[in-house]
């Protein structure tokens, strides 16, 4: 009977979302006439003032630099409630979960990938503003490295102060630099360090800084939620 | 500053530093309750010019304070017996713990009554109404857990009031952008007929409620009886007055202009009516005084609301005066009733009698706020139901003088009831011990006694008054021509000197009781309720042999069958209903989330389905 | 051509996950039928032409969000309760 | 001018990123650290929107790019005034919550305190920005800080409040998504002004289904009726304060996001007739589910969402009038709903299920609580003479001049029902005795006088409203003037 | 031909986000267990991004990445798809995840405290 009535609900849902974005159209210029979307704009301004070769980076960390900072806050947020919600008052390390029982192969291999791992992270992240990718991938890459030694060993531990600090030091340099364009220029998050020349490593003034900054942030934040939830050993778990 | 600010800061102040002034000392707490009413009073009385407002903005609310003859009248009652009430509080009061709490709240209702009365903006007569109808609340509320259903009763009604009178005042001011009364008196012979119409009602309905008119007087009897006497007194005394206060401005004002204006009196009159039966006939059966007194208040309304309802000149003079007595002679009366309860714990008929030897000063200002309530001379009492059966007869409502007839006559039961049930009777050995209440109670009962006394000998003291009032609403000059529209008086001349008959009439009637109090008194053989040897018959110690037990218990059997069919279950039972209906309703929310994500669905798709429709 | 039916292809499969992760009982396959999701929703941003969104899908669906996902499993049941127990009654009864 | 609206943002993410290391020093800095934040930007909000009362609106660009193409932070009376507002508020919450519960540990306290001070960022985010993608990231982190919140004490049924809260708030965020994106793709911006000023040009079916997600989402948060399943729950098991922080602060900032959208950046015809009927179910629904209510703080729940229902309604009018009336209201809930959520907290202090039975006669033990609650129940149902009453009195008058009278007529007796609910509590806690088993907790210092000063606050509107009506009344006219916002924000370069 | 079969892609591509991310409401509202309806949340995510990615693009267009050989080989931007889509859904990712993992800490706790992941029996809060 829900099933049903959930399933009739959904249909009509689907149908007019459908209908709407099939009225939108897809591959073909969608804009209603008339209108000049801020996408050309974004476009043209990447290459001209911000010297930025990946334009979802010159929007991610410039032009939209401020959904980012909120973004990067989100990903705070959530091991911090993480942390809250799963707060227990710590005994002893080493009581986490372990997800199997890791043969000394895999031990070995993981050694040797984590700083393959932790090397191609900081790689997409530092040139962020020139191929795909950036701080949020790098981040994640290096979080997954992380993921890896906590797998394959069972005693292995990451620092809880030493995330932290990152994490922190992170996220004051994103404001901070915020700040200090606020101080320069004017506004928040101004780009005040010069261009450089487009597709070099040094371009696009603070947005390599910003993306860094972010890639240290999200790797430390991602480390943090997996250790934490990793953590957590089931205690009813029969 | 304007001495109507003073007013109001003395009483807030006074309010505020009386609670505090508890935790200092009992009587400063005492002294400062009595100071921060009787001063104000004063200033009202002496500094207050009429006539004179004061304007001020609130919010972007141009509010008028002011006074005019009218309410000048109702002041007299409110502060008048706010002051007296407020000296026999002092007195009931001792040794109780919420002192602080009642007196805070009975110097706010006061306070709110002035205002209602200063008031010559919507707004600030709202205000002021609803600060009279919380504090009165929570003095009614007083008495702990058991009156919390009839507290909520209390402020239910009320607030039903208000609100239908909050919908009235915004809808006066979308048609005449003010909130000022003189400016709704003004446009409103020029609203549209539906506006005319509804505006009345529910102007009505909040004045109604107050003054406990018929369906919706089923809060009265129980906050009437349930709260702290001294203050119940000036709640039946002076509160309700104020819904016939707003009542008539409503009739005078607005109702007069329309057409319709003849079937809202008609049936106010009638409801009036209806409302002094009901509670003459509920008011016998009670074995509580307090009770007792709740339901008289409730009929004692009914007849003034017919005489403001049906509007000439006389049959307002009768019910202004009436209102006048109604707040003396009920005031003294709950008075009275708490002086008993203070003095023996309990004011059931059926336990306490024979006080007359013991209390005789209430008994003194009992008997004639009775007289004046039964409406017999030579007390003022008389004289307001001798205009109200004229006016009503006079305008051809001769059906309704049956009506009120009938009420006014069966009221003797209860009078007798009260007078016999407290102070005549054996004498028990349980009540030995009781002594006449302390002096500041006895002094305020005594003092309106007099003043019934007074004004059943010259009620043009207090009829000039009223006809002032009148004539500021607009009414011709009816006091000097009172006796020539008299029919009665009329047929006896022109010019009778009413006072020699009157006193004639009582003197004979006090001589009488003297010769039989003195012959009797030899011959009293005081005896208890328990010693019936004559009747060979020996009672058990818990059986209650007071006469008052089962007292007019053939009238309880003509009457049971319209009683059973009371107002109060119908509300009870509606009032049930809506409950089951939201216990129902709000299982809405089954506690599973996914049933609100599905609600969230079914909002959205309800809104896609009707886009339509709604954009 | 081949464009055609890589997307014909991936579309199918992502909708065949999603629908196994739905169904399947043993919440071990769902969770790695929605990391298979999210790999085909990698290759297809690649196609999208979003690289940047294609890389970091990569990294944080198919990779993270799984892991998270199996370490709550670890942590608490396996296998997906039938919805039919007596409790319900219980609580519908009060 | 001694700051900009960015700081509202930039300060308190610094002040959380730093508070962890701070935290290293000294234990306690993580504590007080959010306060002087908050109180900093207090001051900070009052000073710019004396600044916009005596100048107009500023509007802040981010990154250095002008309007259309980056996001902008628009300080105007009302978003002023709701800054004002919620920042103070979330000052109170943080000086009430200060040693709430003793004997919390480091760790926890670090994050209620970020996570406080997050969800009052958030909501001012909300309420500051000038562009729906970045409402969105502050809904978000509104919504996380929010679940963190209710899901703070453990031992209770906290934890299944905030997943039914977690669930709504993702369905609502799938809406919010869906909805940015048809503007976007049929628009090409994402910027507010930018999107209302061509809004005219777009497709009316697409116009009205992105309306309709936008309402659905924000709806969620504003607890609206099909969509305020978790509201209850979540109200009851976060700590109190927070209780009143989701009463005072978040519920306010959704509310604006649905009136923004309804009043600047949609033109359709119907929409507020349909703010009339979704909040006048709203308010029946809640305030009569609020009726039959057990647990204390659920009654407050359900009776906050009904006075958003009632704030929805005073929108739907339409007028300036019924703005000014719903602002009022909004204030005046504001800071009433707290005073109940703060007073309410300490009433049932040591329960742990916070039965409506547990705060019998507690005016004996907690006098100034007991009246603190009394003068909050007593405003909140409008009674003259406090803060409630005057805010009835501008809606009624809404009502009236819009002819709304069956409107006016359901608001007055769901009043009565109002009133009832909240007498019974009242007199429970001045006339019952007490439960021989429960033990009240006197009020720390710190909570006793937030708890004063929201009393006063409630007196003193009560007795003065001219206090607020003339900034509210700015703040109304700015809502109603659409172009000049249009052309506020666009012209800045 | 081509052209055909990308019309039809038109609806392929919108028309299976639609339908994932209708599978994921299904699975969160319908599903008893608490990490099926974290799933299916999670399966709306997924849909959800490709619908927003898929807005985006444009046939024949090129990422938005001024590489080299783009530099000299188009010279003109709107041969780009849409990087605005992108970036948006970069932060739309990372939200949910960190929703996602809120989830999980929660439906840990719940599992905790009731030792089921049933939602029928995780029913406390109600009416």
């Amino acid at each position: 009977m829900k099933k049903v009535l959930v399933i009739l609900l959904l249909a009509v849902l689907g149908y007019y979302t459908a209908v709407t974005f099939f009225d939108i159209g897809f591959g073909q210029p969608h804009f209603v006439a008339g209108v000049k979307p801020v996408k050309d704009i974004y476009l043209a301004k990447t290459v001209k003032p911000l010297t930025v070769s990946n334009a979802v980076t010159s929007i991610v960390v410039n032009f939209r630099g401020f959904d980012t900072l909120g973004e990067v806050t989100v990903l705070f947020l959530a091991v911090t409630v993480l942390g809250s919600v799963l707060y227990k008052k710590r005994h002893a390390v080493g009581e986490r979960s372990v997800l199997f029982n890791a043969s000394s192969i895999v031990t070995a291999g993981s050694k040797l990938l984590f700083p393959a791992i932790i090397l191609l992270g900081a790689y997409v992240f530092i040139h962020g503003h020139l191929s795909p990718g950036g701080g949020f991938q790098g981040g994640v890459i290096i979080a997954t490295g992380f993921l890896l030694m906590l797998l394959a060993y069972e005693n292995y531990s990451v620092s809880h102060t030493a995330l932290s600090i990152v994490e922190s030091l992170a996220g004051i340099t994103f404001a901070g630099v915020g700040l200090l364009g606020f101080m320069h220029g004017g506004t928040f998050l101004q780009n005040f360090l010069p261009a450089g020349v487009l597709n070099n490593l040094f371009s696009g003034g603070i947005i390599p800084i910003i993306y860094i900054a972010v890639g240290f942030k999200v790797a430390a934040e991602l480390t943090g939620v997996i250790y934490t939830v990793l953590n957590e050993k089931g205690e009813s778990n029969g | 500053m304007n001495t109507i600010y003073i007013i109001f800061l003395i009483f807030l102040g006074g309010a505020v530093f009386t609670y505090f002034a508890g935790k200092i000392h009992k009587v400063l707490q005492d002294i400062l309750f009595l100071v921060s009413i009787l001063v104000p009073a004063y200033l009202f009385f002496a500094n207050v010019e009429i006539g004179q407002n004061v304007n001020l903005t609130l919010g972007g609310i141009s509010l008028s304070w002011g006074i005019n003859y009218f309410s000048w009248l109702f002041s007299l009652i409110v502060l008048g017996l706010g002051s007296l009430a407020a000296i026999y509080a002092v007195g009931f009061m001792k040794g109780e713990k919420r002192r602080g709490y009642f007196y805070f709240n009975f110097i706010l209702s006061i306070m709110a009554m002035t205002g209602i009365l200063l008031s010559r903006d919507l707004v600030s007569f709202f205000v002021f109404w609803e600060i009279m109808t919380w504090s009165s609340y929570l003095i009614t509320i007083y008495n702990g857990n058991k009156v919390q259903s009839i507290g909520i009763k209390y402020f239910v009604f009320s607030a039903i009031g208000a609100y239908a009178m909050l919908m009235a005042i915004v809808m006066v001011h979308h048609i005449t952008g003010s909130f000022l009364i003189g400016d709704m008196i003004h446009a409103y012979p020029a609203m549209a007929l539906s506006m005319q119409i509804w505006i009345p009602i529910m102007f009505l309905m909040a004045f109604g409620v107050k003054a406990a008119m018929m369906p919706l007087h089923v809060w009265a009897p129980g906050a009437y009886s349930n709260a702290p006497m001294a203050y119940t007194s000036v709640f039946s005394g002076a509160l309700s007055k104020m819904g016939i206060y707003g009542m008539t401005l409503v009739l005078v004002t607005m109702v007069n202009h329309i057409p319709q204006g003849v079937w809202f009196r008609e049936v106010l009159a009638w409801l009036g009516g209806i409302t002094a039966v009901i509670g003459t006939l509920w008011a016998i059966q009670q074995d509580d005084a307090k009770k007792l007194l709740a339901y008289s208040s409730v009929a004692q309304l009914g007849y003034i609301i017919t005489g403001i309802a049906i509007g000439t000149e006389l049959a307002m003079l009768a019910g202004l005066f009436l209102a006048v007595m109604h707040a003396l002679f009920k005031g003294t009366l709950f008075m009275v009733v708490g002086a008993i309860e203070k003095q023996t714990g309990t004011s059931n008929f059926t336990e306490v009698t024979g006080l007359i030897r013991k209390m005789p000063w209430t008994f003194l200002s009992a008997l004639l706020a009775i007289i004046a309530l039964a409406g017999i001379p030579p007390l003022g009492g008389f004289v307001g139901k001798w205009m109200l059966y004229e006016s009503l007869i006079t305008s051809n409502h001769y059906l309704l003088v049956i009506v009120i007839f009938f009420a006014s006559t069966a009221a003797f039961l209860y009078c007798y009831k009260f007078l016999f049930g407290f102070f005549m009777g054996q004498e028990e050995k349980e009540w030995a011990h009781v002594k006449e209440a302390p002096a500041v109670m006895v002094l305020p009962m005594l003092i309106m006694a007099l003043f019934m006394l007074v004004l059943g000998t010259f009620p043009g003291i207090i009829l000039n008054p009223i006809n002032h009032g009148l004539q500021a609403l607009g009414y011709a000059d009816s006091y000097k021509h009172l006796w020539d529209t008299s029919i009665i008086l009329n047929s006896w001349g022109n010019k009778v000197v009413l006072q020699p008959i009157l006193y004639s009439i009582a003197g004979i009637f006090l001589f009488f009781i003297a010769f039989l109090t003195w012959k009797g008194y030899k011959n009293t053989r005081f005896i208890s309720t328990k010693d019936i040897s004559s009747s060979g018959e020996v009672p058990k110690e818990d059986e209650n042999l007071t006469f008052s037990v089962g007292f007019m218990q053939p009238f309880y059997r003509a009457v049971e069958p319209a009683m059973r069919r009371q107002i109060d279950k119908y509300y009870n039972a509606f009032a049930d209903g809506l409950e089951a209906t939201f216990e129902f309703l709000r299982r809405i929310y089954t506690g599973n989330g996914q049933t609100y994500a599905i609600y969230v669905i079914v909002f959205v798709v309800v809104m896609l389905l009707f886009k339509d429709f709604l954009f | 051509m081949i464009y055609f039916i890589l997307i014909s292809i991936l579309l199918l499969l992502m909708i065949a996950a999603s629908v196994y992760s739905i169904v399947q009982k043993d919440l071990l396959y769902a969770v790695m039928a929605t990391g298979i999701i999210s790999l085909i929703l990698s290759i297809l941003y690649f196609l999208l032409q979003a690289p940047d969104v294609a890389l970091t899908e990569a990294a944080i669906g198919v990779a993270l969000t799984t892991i998270i996902f199996v370490i709550t499993i670890r942590n608490t049941v396996r296998m997906e309760e039938e919805g039919e127990s007596k409790e319900k009654f219980k609580s519908a009864v009060k | 001018m001694v700051g900009t609206p960015v700081l509202f943002i930039a300060i308190p993410l610094m002040a959380a990123f730093l508070i962890p290391l701070l935290g290293m020093i000294w234990k306690e800095l993580v504590r007080i650290v959010p306060g002087l934040v908050l109180t900093y930007l207090l001051i900070l909000s009052i000073n710019l929107l004396d600044h916009v009362l005596a100048h107009g609106p500023i509007v802040e660009v981010i990154a250095g790019w002008g309007p259309p193409i980056g996001i902008n932070l628009v300080f105007s009376a009302l978003s002023g005034f709701l800054v004002v507002l919620m920042e103070f508020l979330g000052l109170l919450v943080w000086a009430y919550s200060y040693r709430f519960k003793r004997n919390v540990d480091y760790e926890p306290a670090l994050k209620y305190f970020l996570m406080l001070m997050m969800l009052i960022t958030g909501s001012v985010g909300i309420v500051l920005t000038g562009d729906i993608f970045n409402m969105f990231v502050f809904i978000e982190i509104t919504s996380i800080s929010a679940y963190g919140l209710t899901a703070f004490y453990k031992g209770r049924n906290s934890a299944e409040a905030s997943f039914k809260y977690v669930m709504m708030g993702s369905v609502a965020s799938t809406f919010l998504l869906l909805a940015i994106m048809i503007i976007y793709a049929q628009l090409g911006t994402l910027n507010m002004a930018d999107i209302a000023n061509k809004i005219h040009l777009m497709n009316p079916t697409l116009k009205i289904v992105s309306y309709i997600f936008f309402v659905t989402a924000l709806g969620i948060e504003a607890e609206i009726f099909p969509l305020n399943g978790w509201a209850p729950d979540a109200y009851a098991e976060a700590p109190g304060p927070v209780g009143a922080a989701f009463a005072g602060i978040v519920v306010k900032a959704a509310v604006y996001a649905i009136i923004r959208y309804t009043y600047t950046i949609f033109d359709l015809s119907g929409t507020f007739n349909f703010l009339i009927i979704i909040g006048m179910i709203t308010l029946i629904i809640a305030e009569t589910a609020a009726i039959r209510q057990e647990k204390l703080k659920r009654m407050l729940a359900y009776s906050s969402i009904g006075q958003m229902g009632l704030v929805m309604v005073a929108f739907g009018f339409g007028t300036e009038e019924g703005v000014f009336a719903a602002l009022f209201l909004m204030l005046n809930h504001a800071i009433i709903k707290s005073l109940l959520f703060f007073s309410g907290s300490y009433l049932t202090y040591n329960s742990t299920d916070k039965k409506i039975s547990e705060v019998n006669g507690m005016s004996k033990f907690l006098p100034i609580t007991s009246l603190l609650f009394a003068l909050g129940a007593f405003a909140i149902v409008g009674l003259p003479p406090f803060a409630g009453f005057w805010s009835k009195l501008a809606v009624m008058t809404a009502a009236a001049d819009s002819n709304m009278i069956l409107i006016m007529a359901l608001v007055l007796i769901v009043s009565v029902v109002e009133l009832v609910y909240y007498l019974r509590v009242v007199n429970r806690v001045y006339f019952y005795k007490k439960e021989a088993d429960v033990k009240p907790k006197r009020p720390t210092v710190n909570a006793l006088i937030v708890m004063i000063t929201l009393g006063a606050i409630i007196l003193l509107v009560g007795f003065y409203p001219d206090a607020v009506t003339g900034l509210l009344h700015k703040a109304s006219a700015g809502l109603m003037d659409k172009t000049q916002y249009i052309h506020n924000v666009l012209s800045v370069r | 031909m081509d052209s055909t079969l990308f019309s039809y892609l038109d609806y392929a591509v919108y028309g299976t986000a639609v339908i994932v991310m209708l599978i994921g409401f299904y699975g969160a509202m319908v599903k008893k267990s608490l990490l099926k309806i974290v799933i299916g949340l999670s399966v709306i995510d997924s849909g959800l991004n490709l619908l927003i990615v898929a807005i985006g693009y444009y046939k024949g267009g090129t990422a938005p990445i001024f590489s080299q050989g783009f530099l000299e080989n188009f010279k003109s931007v709107s041969k780009m798809t849409d990087p605005v889509p992108q970036a948006l859904v970069l932060t739309a990712i990372v939200i949910g995840f960190g929703v996602t993992a809120v989830a999980l800490a929660l439906v840990i706790r719940l599992y905790r405290h009731h030792g089921t992941l049933n939602i029928d029996e995780i029913k406390n809060l109600k009416w």
